[in-house]
C-alpha cells in the first residue's frame, strides 16, 4: 500500500510537466490571455503525447493506463491553467473519432447548462441549442449557457475526478506562487515570508493541498463515488480558498492583469460550476453516512 | 499509487481480526475513571494480552502499514485504548531502543513490552509549554548522582506510573538546546510528589509534579549529558503517522452515529445541517487517506512534499475533529448542554486539539519553515 | 447622535461593576463552581441596586430607567460570570411579587424546554411539568429539561436583547483575558502577544467584540425586532468565538479547572441555546430583507 | 446611548434630499468607464454643483454626523460617487488645510472645492506597499527646486490628475521615516510618465507613475523637509470614521436586491442560502451601527476601546463585503461566472478590500499593538 505515484507515474507527470513548460509556459499563457483561441497544434501535441487517450486501452490505439495516470495528467494541466475542454475531449476518447488524438476537440453541455469552449470545439455532446454567449469571468474559458438545459442524470465521476484533479493543479502551484513571492519580497526588512501572519496562511495553504492530494489520488485508485465526491470537495476549496489567500501574500502585485494568480482563482471558479456543483457532492456524501443504515 | 495490502498484511489483519473476536469478550469489564489503580491493572492486563499474542512489538518492529492495520483493527473492534502504556510504548520506549546502552534496553523494554511498569513523561513546565526548550527543572551532579528539583506540568498517568522519562537542565550556561539531559527517573524515589491536575472537562488525566531533590543514578541517563534534546527529538514525531489511525476510524464511527441521531431527530431534513455532515464525511476520508499516504511515506519520498506527514496531519485534523463535536452539538440541540448525552465531553475534550503536543500555531510555523522553507522572523 | 454610553450610564455601569467586584470576584466564582447554589445574599443585594428593576417605571418602584440601562447592567453581568435567571427575575419585575426587589428568584420554560436554576427559584414562568435535571456543561447553571414543551410563539425580543449584553460581557472580558495572558506569558525569550499569530487572534477578538457592542447598543436605543435579532447573532459570535480562541492564546494554562476561561465558554454555549437559538435570529433578519418587498 | 439626530442635523439631511432630488435628474447621463476626461469633467461637474450649494467643505469644516449624513443621502439618492475628487477631496486637501502655508492653502484648496482641479496620490511604489515608509523615490535639492527621480504604483485618476500629492525620500542617511518629504507635483512637469495599469477585474482605475529628473519648485513642499511623513499621518486616517458610511448603505441596498434575486429565482427555498442572507443583514446592520459609533468617537472616549474606530471597522467590512460578493455568487449559480451579470465584477473588485490602503494583516497589527497594548516582536 503507497498512495504515492510510482516511478513510472512520476515519470509521465514528470514529461507532461516538461511538454506544458516548452508549450504554454508564462509566455504563451499571456498571449493566449491577450488573443483567446484553442491552439490546435498544442491539441494535437497532446494528443500525441497520449494525454487524451491515458485510459483508452491499447487495442483501441489508447495508451491502456487508468484513472491514476488521467488524474496526474490532469492535475499538470491545471497547474499549468492550460485551456480547453480537457475533461470532455478525454471522456469522448474511443467514441468521437479523433478525440484520442487531438484532432478533434470535444466539449460537452454541463448539467447546469453551461459549454465550454463551444466555438472552438469540433463536436458538443449534449444538446446546446439556442446556447448564447457569456462575458466569461475566466479570460481563459469562453462559456455558452444553454437556456433550458435538459434534466441529465448525476454526472459522471470521471469527469467530477478529472476537475477535482485540475483543482489539485491549481491549489499545487498556487501554494508555489505564494512561498517564491514570500521568499523573494522584502518589507519591514525581512522577507514577507518571515511575518506569521504569511507564513502561517502559507503553511494552511500546503495543508489544504496535501489533504486533498491523499483524497484526490485514492479517489482514482479506488473510483468510488464517495471518494470521487470528497476528493471534489477537498479539491474545489484548496484551489478556491489557496488562490485567495495566495492573492492576500502577493498584495497589489497579484492584482496586475499580468499577474498568473487570478487566473487560478477564476479558473477554479469555473471548475467549481462543473458537474453539479459542490451541494451535489455534498448531499451524496451525506446520503453515503445513512447508506445501509435503514 | 496503491491501496492494496500485501498478502503478508492482509494475514495479519485477519489474524489479528480472529484473534480480537476471541479475547475482546473475555476481557473484565471496563474500569470507572475515578479508579486509577484498577485502570492501571486494566491497561496493563491488555497489554500483556497483546504481548502474549505477539502483537507487543508492533510499534516498533512492524512496517508503517501493519502499525496502521494495527490501530484500524483494534479501534473497529472496540479494543481498549494504549492508555496507562502510551509513554512507554509510542514514547520512552522508541528512544530507550534508539539510544539506550544494551544494558537499559535490557531492564526497561521488556517490562513495558509485557504490561509491567507504566511510564509517564516529565517535558513541560509551567514556564516552558510551546517552547519546551526553555526548561527549568535542573539537575546537578553529585558522584555518581543527579540531584534534580524543579516542577512539571501535564503529566498524565503521573499517579500510577513506575518510572519517568524526564527532561532536566544539567548545564544553565550553554545555549538553552545544548544543556538539557534525558533521565529515567523512577516514581517512588523520594522527592517526587505528585498532584492531580483537573482539566476544563471535568476529569484528572493529568498531574503536576513537584521533584525536590530528587536523586538520579547517573547510569539512568539515556544518551549523553546535555545531549537530550536531541535524544528527544529522535522520537518526538515517532508513529506521528500512523498513531492516529484509530482516532479516524473512531471519528468516522462518530459521524454515522451522528447522521443516524440526526435521521431520527428530524433534523436530517435541515440541508444545511445535512450537507455540514456531508462534508465531514469527506474531511474524514481525506484524513484517513492521509493517514495511509503517511504510512508510504517513509520509503522514499514520491510525489507531493516529503517530510509533510506529522504537521500537516495533525494541524488538519485537530481542526476536524473540533468541527466534528460542534456538528454533534448541532445535532443534539439543547442537549448537546448535557453531559450525560453522547459527544458533549468528547467536544470539551477536543478543545485540547489545537493545543496538546504542539499548539496549531507552532504547527504552522513548523509547516511554513521546515517543509516550505520560508525564513525564520528576525 | 452618539451610541456611547453617556456619563449617567457609565456611573451606573462602573458601579454595578465595583459591586460585582466586590460580591462576585475571582475569589467568589471560584467558590460558586466548587459549591452551586444560589447566593440569595447576593441576588438581594443585586435588588437593592436596581438591578432587576432598572427599566420598572418609578411609579411602581423601580428605576424609570430604559433598555440601554438594563443592557449595561447585563454587560456586567456576562463579563462577570454572574450567576441565576437574571433575564427572567428582571422580565418579572413589575408582575411578579418581589423580583424586582431581588427577593423573588424567579425562571422561565425556555421555547427550546430549557428550565435554568429550576430548583433554587422561587417561581417558575411556563409550564415546568414532569422537568429532569440534566447534568448541565456549565457548572454555574444548573438546567433540567422539560420533556414536551408547550409551543411557544416567538421570544421576548428583550430577552434576546438581554441574553446578547450578556455575551457581550464575555465578549469583551476573554478578550481583556487573552490580551492580559499575552502580555504576562513570555515564551521563545518574548511576550507570546509579540508574536503576529498571538496578536491577530487578540485583535479578531476585539473586532467582534467591538462590533457586536455597536450592535447590541444601537439595538438597546431602536428595540426594532431585527435589530435585536442582529445583536444577538454578533454577540453570540463573538462570546463563542472569543472563548475559543481566549483558550487558544492561554495554551495548557487556559485547561485547568481553576481557569475562568473555560467558565466563559461553557457559559457562552449555554446563553446560546436560550430564546429560540441562533437559527430563529437568521429567519428573522432574512424575512426582513424582503418585508415590503412583496 | 442616543441615535437621534439634533434639529440642526434633521434639516440638514431634510435640505440635503431636496436638493438631491432636484438636481440628479438634471445629471449628464454616466460617462463610458473608458472614457478618462469625460469621467473627470462628469465627477468634476458634480463636485461644482455640490459647491455650489454649499455642500462642497462638508468634509473639512461640518461635524462628523453631519459628514455620515452627506454619505448616506448621496448614496441612497444614487449621487455619483466622488470619483476623481478622492485624493484632493479626501486626502491631499485636509493635508494642504493642516499643514500648508496660507499662500499653499489659497493656491490649492479652492480650486479642489470647486471642481477645477483634481489630484492623485504618489505614495505606494513597487518595493513599498505596506512598508511604506521603504520608499526610494529621490529628490534632490537643486536651488530653489527639488529634482524628483523614481517610480511610484497604484496611482489611480493619474492620467487625468492636474497635481499629485508625493512622498519622496530627501535624506537617504536618516532613519526610515524620517528622510521623507511631501510635495505638490504637477502631472504635466517633464519627466512625468504615466502607463495605465490593468488590474484583474480588467479594469484600469489605477497606473504606473514614472519621474525622471523631475522639478518640483521647494515652493510647492508642504511642511518642513524630512517631515513629510509626520505630515501625511496626520490626515491618513483622515475620515476613516464615516468615509464608509455611503459604502456600508450600498451593500446593504446589495443585500436587498440579492435576497429578493433569491426569492425570484427559487434559491431562497434553501435554508442554508436564506440563513446566510440573514447573517449577513446582522453584519451590515453591526456596521452601520460601527459607522454611527465612529462617527461620535471624535468627542471624549466612552465605552468600548478609544480609538478603535478605523482598523476595526475596515477588517470588519472588507471582510464582510467579500462575504457579501460570495453570497451573490451562490445567488447566481453558474451565472457568476458572467461578467455581464450585475456583482460579479463588483466581487472581483472586492477581492482588494483586504489588501488596499492597509492589507488585513497589517491592520490587525495596528489593532494588536495601538489599541491592546501588545508588545512588538523583536
Amino acid at each position: 500500500m503507497r498512495l504515492h505515484p510510482t516511478d513510472d507515474q512520476r515519470a509521465l507527470r514528470d514529461s507532461l510537466r516538461r511538454l506544458l513548460a516548452r508549450r504554454f509556459g508564462a509566455v504563451a499563457l499571456r498571449a493566449a490571455v491577450a488573443g483567446p483561441g484553442l491552439d490546435r497544434a498544442l491539441w494535437r501535441e497532446l494528443g500525441a503525447a497520449g494525454f487524451f487517450a491515458l485510459r483508452l486501452p491499447e487495442a483501441d490505439g489508447g495508451v491502456g493506463l487508468g484513472l491514476p495516470e488521467a488524474v496526474l495528467a490532469f492535475e499538470e494541466a491545471g497547474r499549468a491553467l492550460l485551456p480547453g475542454p480537457l475533461a470532455a475531449t478525454c471522456l469522448a476518447a474511443g467514441t468521437v473519432s479523433g478525440a484520442a488524438t487531438g484532432e478533434t476537440v470535444v466539449t460537452a453541455v454541463d448539467g447546469g447548462g453551461l459549454v465550454e469552449w463551444l466555438d472552438a470545439s469540433d463536436t458538443v455532446l449534449g444538446d446546446a441549442s439556442g446556447a448564447v454567449p457569456l462575458r466569461s469571468v475566466d479570460p481563459l474559458t469562453p462559456l455558452h449557457r444553454v437556456p433550458a438545459p435538459a434534466s441529465v442524470g448525476p454526472p459522471d465521476p470521471v469527469a467530477v475526478l478529472l476537475t477535482a484533479a485540475e483543482q489539485l493543479g491549481t491549489a499545487a502551484r498556487v501554494c508555489e506562487l505564494a512561498v517564491q513571492h514570500a521568499r523573494a519580497r522584502k518589507q519591514f526588512g525581512q522577507p514577507i515570508g518571515a511575518f506569521q501572519a504569511v507564513k502561517h496562511l502559507c503553511a494552511d495553504m500546503l495543508v489544504r493541498t496535501e489533504t486533498a492530494r491523499a483524497a484526490v489520488y485514492a479517489a482514482a485508485v479506488t473510483a468510488g463515488p464517495a471518494d470521487i465526491a470528497a476528493a471534489r470537495l477537498l479539491a474545489d476549496e484548496a484551489a478556491g480558498r489557496g488562490s485567495r489567500d495566495c492573492l492576500q501574500v502577493h498584495g497589489g502585485m497579484g492584482f496586475t492583469w499580468e499577474s498568473e494568480v487570478h487566473l487560478h482563482l477564476k479558473r477554479a471558479w469555473v471548475r467549481s460550476h462543473r458537474a453539479g456543483g459542490v451541494t451535489e457532492s455534498e448531499e451524496l456524501l451525506a446520503a453515503d453516512l445513512v447508506a445501509g443504515a435503514g | 499509487m496503491d491501496l492494496t495490502y500485501t498478502p503478508q498484511e492482509e494475514d495479519f489483519r485477519a489474524r489479528l481480526r480472529e484473534w480480537l473476536a476471541e479475547v475482546l469478550p473475555t476481557l473484565p469489564p471496563k474500569p470507572s475513571p475515578d479508579d486509577w489503580p484498577a485502570r492501571r491493572a486494566y491497561d496493563l492486563g491488555w497489554q500483556r494480552a497483546l504481548h502474549d499474542a505477539g502483537y507487543a512489538g508492533v510499534h516498533w518492529d512492524a512496517s508503517p502499514t501493519t502499525r496502521l492495520i494495527f490501530w484500524e483493527e483494534t479501534e473497529r473492534a472496540g479494543a481498549p485504548y494504549v492508555g496507562a502504556n502510551f509513554v512507554g510504548l509510542l514514547h520512552a520506549g522508541p528512544t530507550i531502543a534508539t539510544e539506550g546502552t544494551p544494558a537499559q534496553r535490557e531492564r526497561w523494554l521488556p517490562p513495558i513490552l509485557r504490561g509491567e511498569e507504566v511510564w509517564c513523561q516529565g517535558f513541560s513546565e509551567p514556564e516552558a509549554g510551546s517552547d519546551l526548550a526553555s526548561l527549568r527543572t535542573r539537575a546537578r551532579r553529585d558522584g555518581d548522582h543527579y540531584v534534580v528539583s524543579g516542577s512539571k506540568l501535564w503529566t498524565s498517568h503521573a499517579e500510577v506510573a513506575d518510572w519517568c522519562e524526564l527532561l532536566v537542565r544539567t548545564d544553565s550556561a550553554a545555549p538553552r538546546h545544548r544543556g538539557i539531559t534525558w533521565l529515567a527517573m523512577p516514581m517512588d524515589a523520594p522527592g517526587v510528589t505528585v498532584r492531580p491536575l483537573r482539566t476544563l472537562a471535568g476529569s484528572a488525566e493529568f498531574a503536576e509534579m513537584f521533584l525536590d531533590e530528587v536523586r538520579v543514578p547517573v547510569a539512568d541517563r539515556v544518551g549523553a549529558e546535555n545531549d537530550g534534546w536531541r535524544v528527544t527529538m529522535v522520537t518526538l514525531s515517532f508513529e506521528r503517522g500512523t498513531a492516529f489511525a484509530g482516532e479516524v476510524v473512531a471519528c468516522r464511527r462518530v459521524l454515522g452515529e451522528l447522521a443516524r441521531e440526526a435521521r431520527a431527530g428530524g433534523r436530517w431534513d435541515d440541508p444545511a445541517l445535512r450537507r455540514r455532515l456531508g462534508r465531514l464525511n469527506a474531511e474524514f476520508r481525506a484524513l484517513w487517506r492521509l493517514v495511509q499516504w503517511n504510512a508510504g511515506e517513509t520509503e522514499t519520498a514520491g510525489g507531493g512534499v516529503p517530510g509533510v506527514a506529522g504537521s500537516v496531519f495533525k494541524l488538519r485534523y485537530s481542526h476536524a475533529r473540533q468541527e466534528l463535536y460542534d456538528t454533534a452539538a448541532a445535532v443534539l440541540g439543547p442537549d448537546c448542554l448535557d453531559l450525560d448525552r453522547p459527544w458533549v465531553l468528547d467536544r470539551l475534550s477536543s478543545l485540547s486539539y489545537t493545543i496538546a503536543a504542539g499548539t496549531s500555531q507552532i504547527q504552522r510555523t513548523i509547516v511554513g519553515e521546515r517543509v516550505l522553507g520560508l525564513p525564520k522572523g528576525r
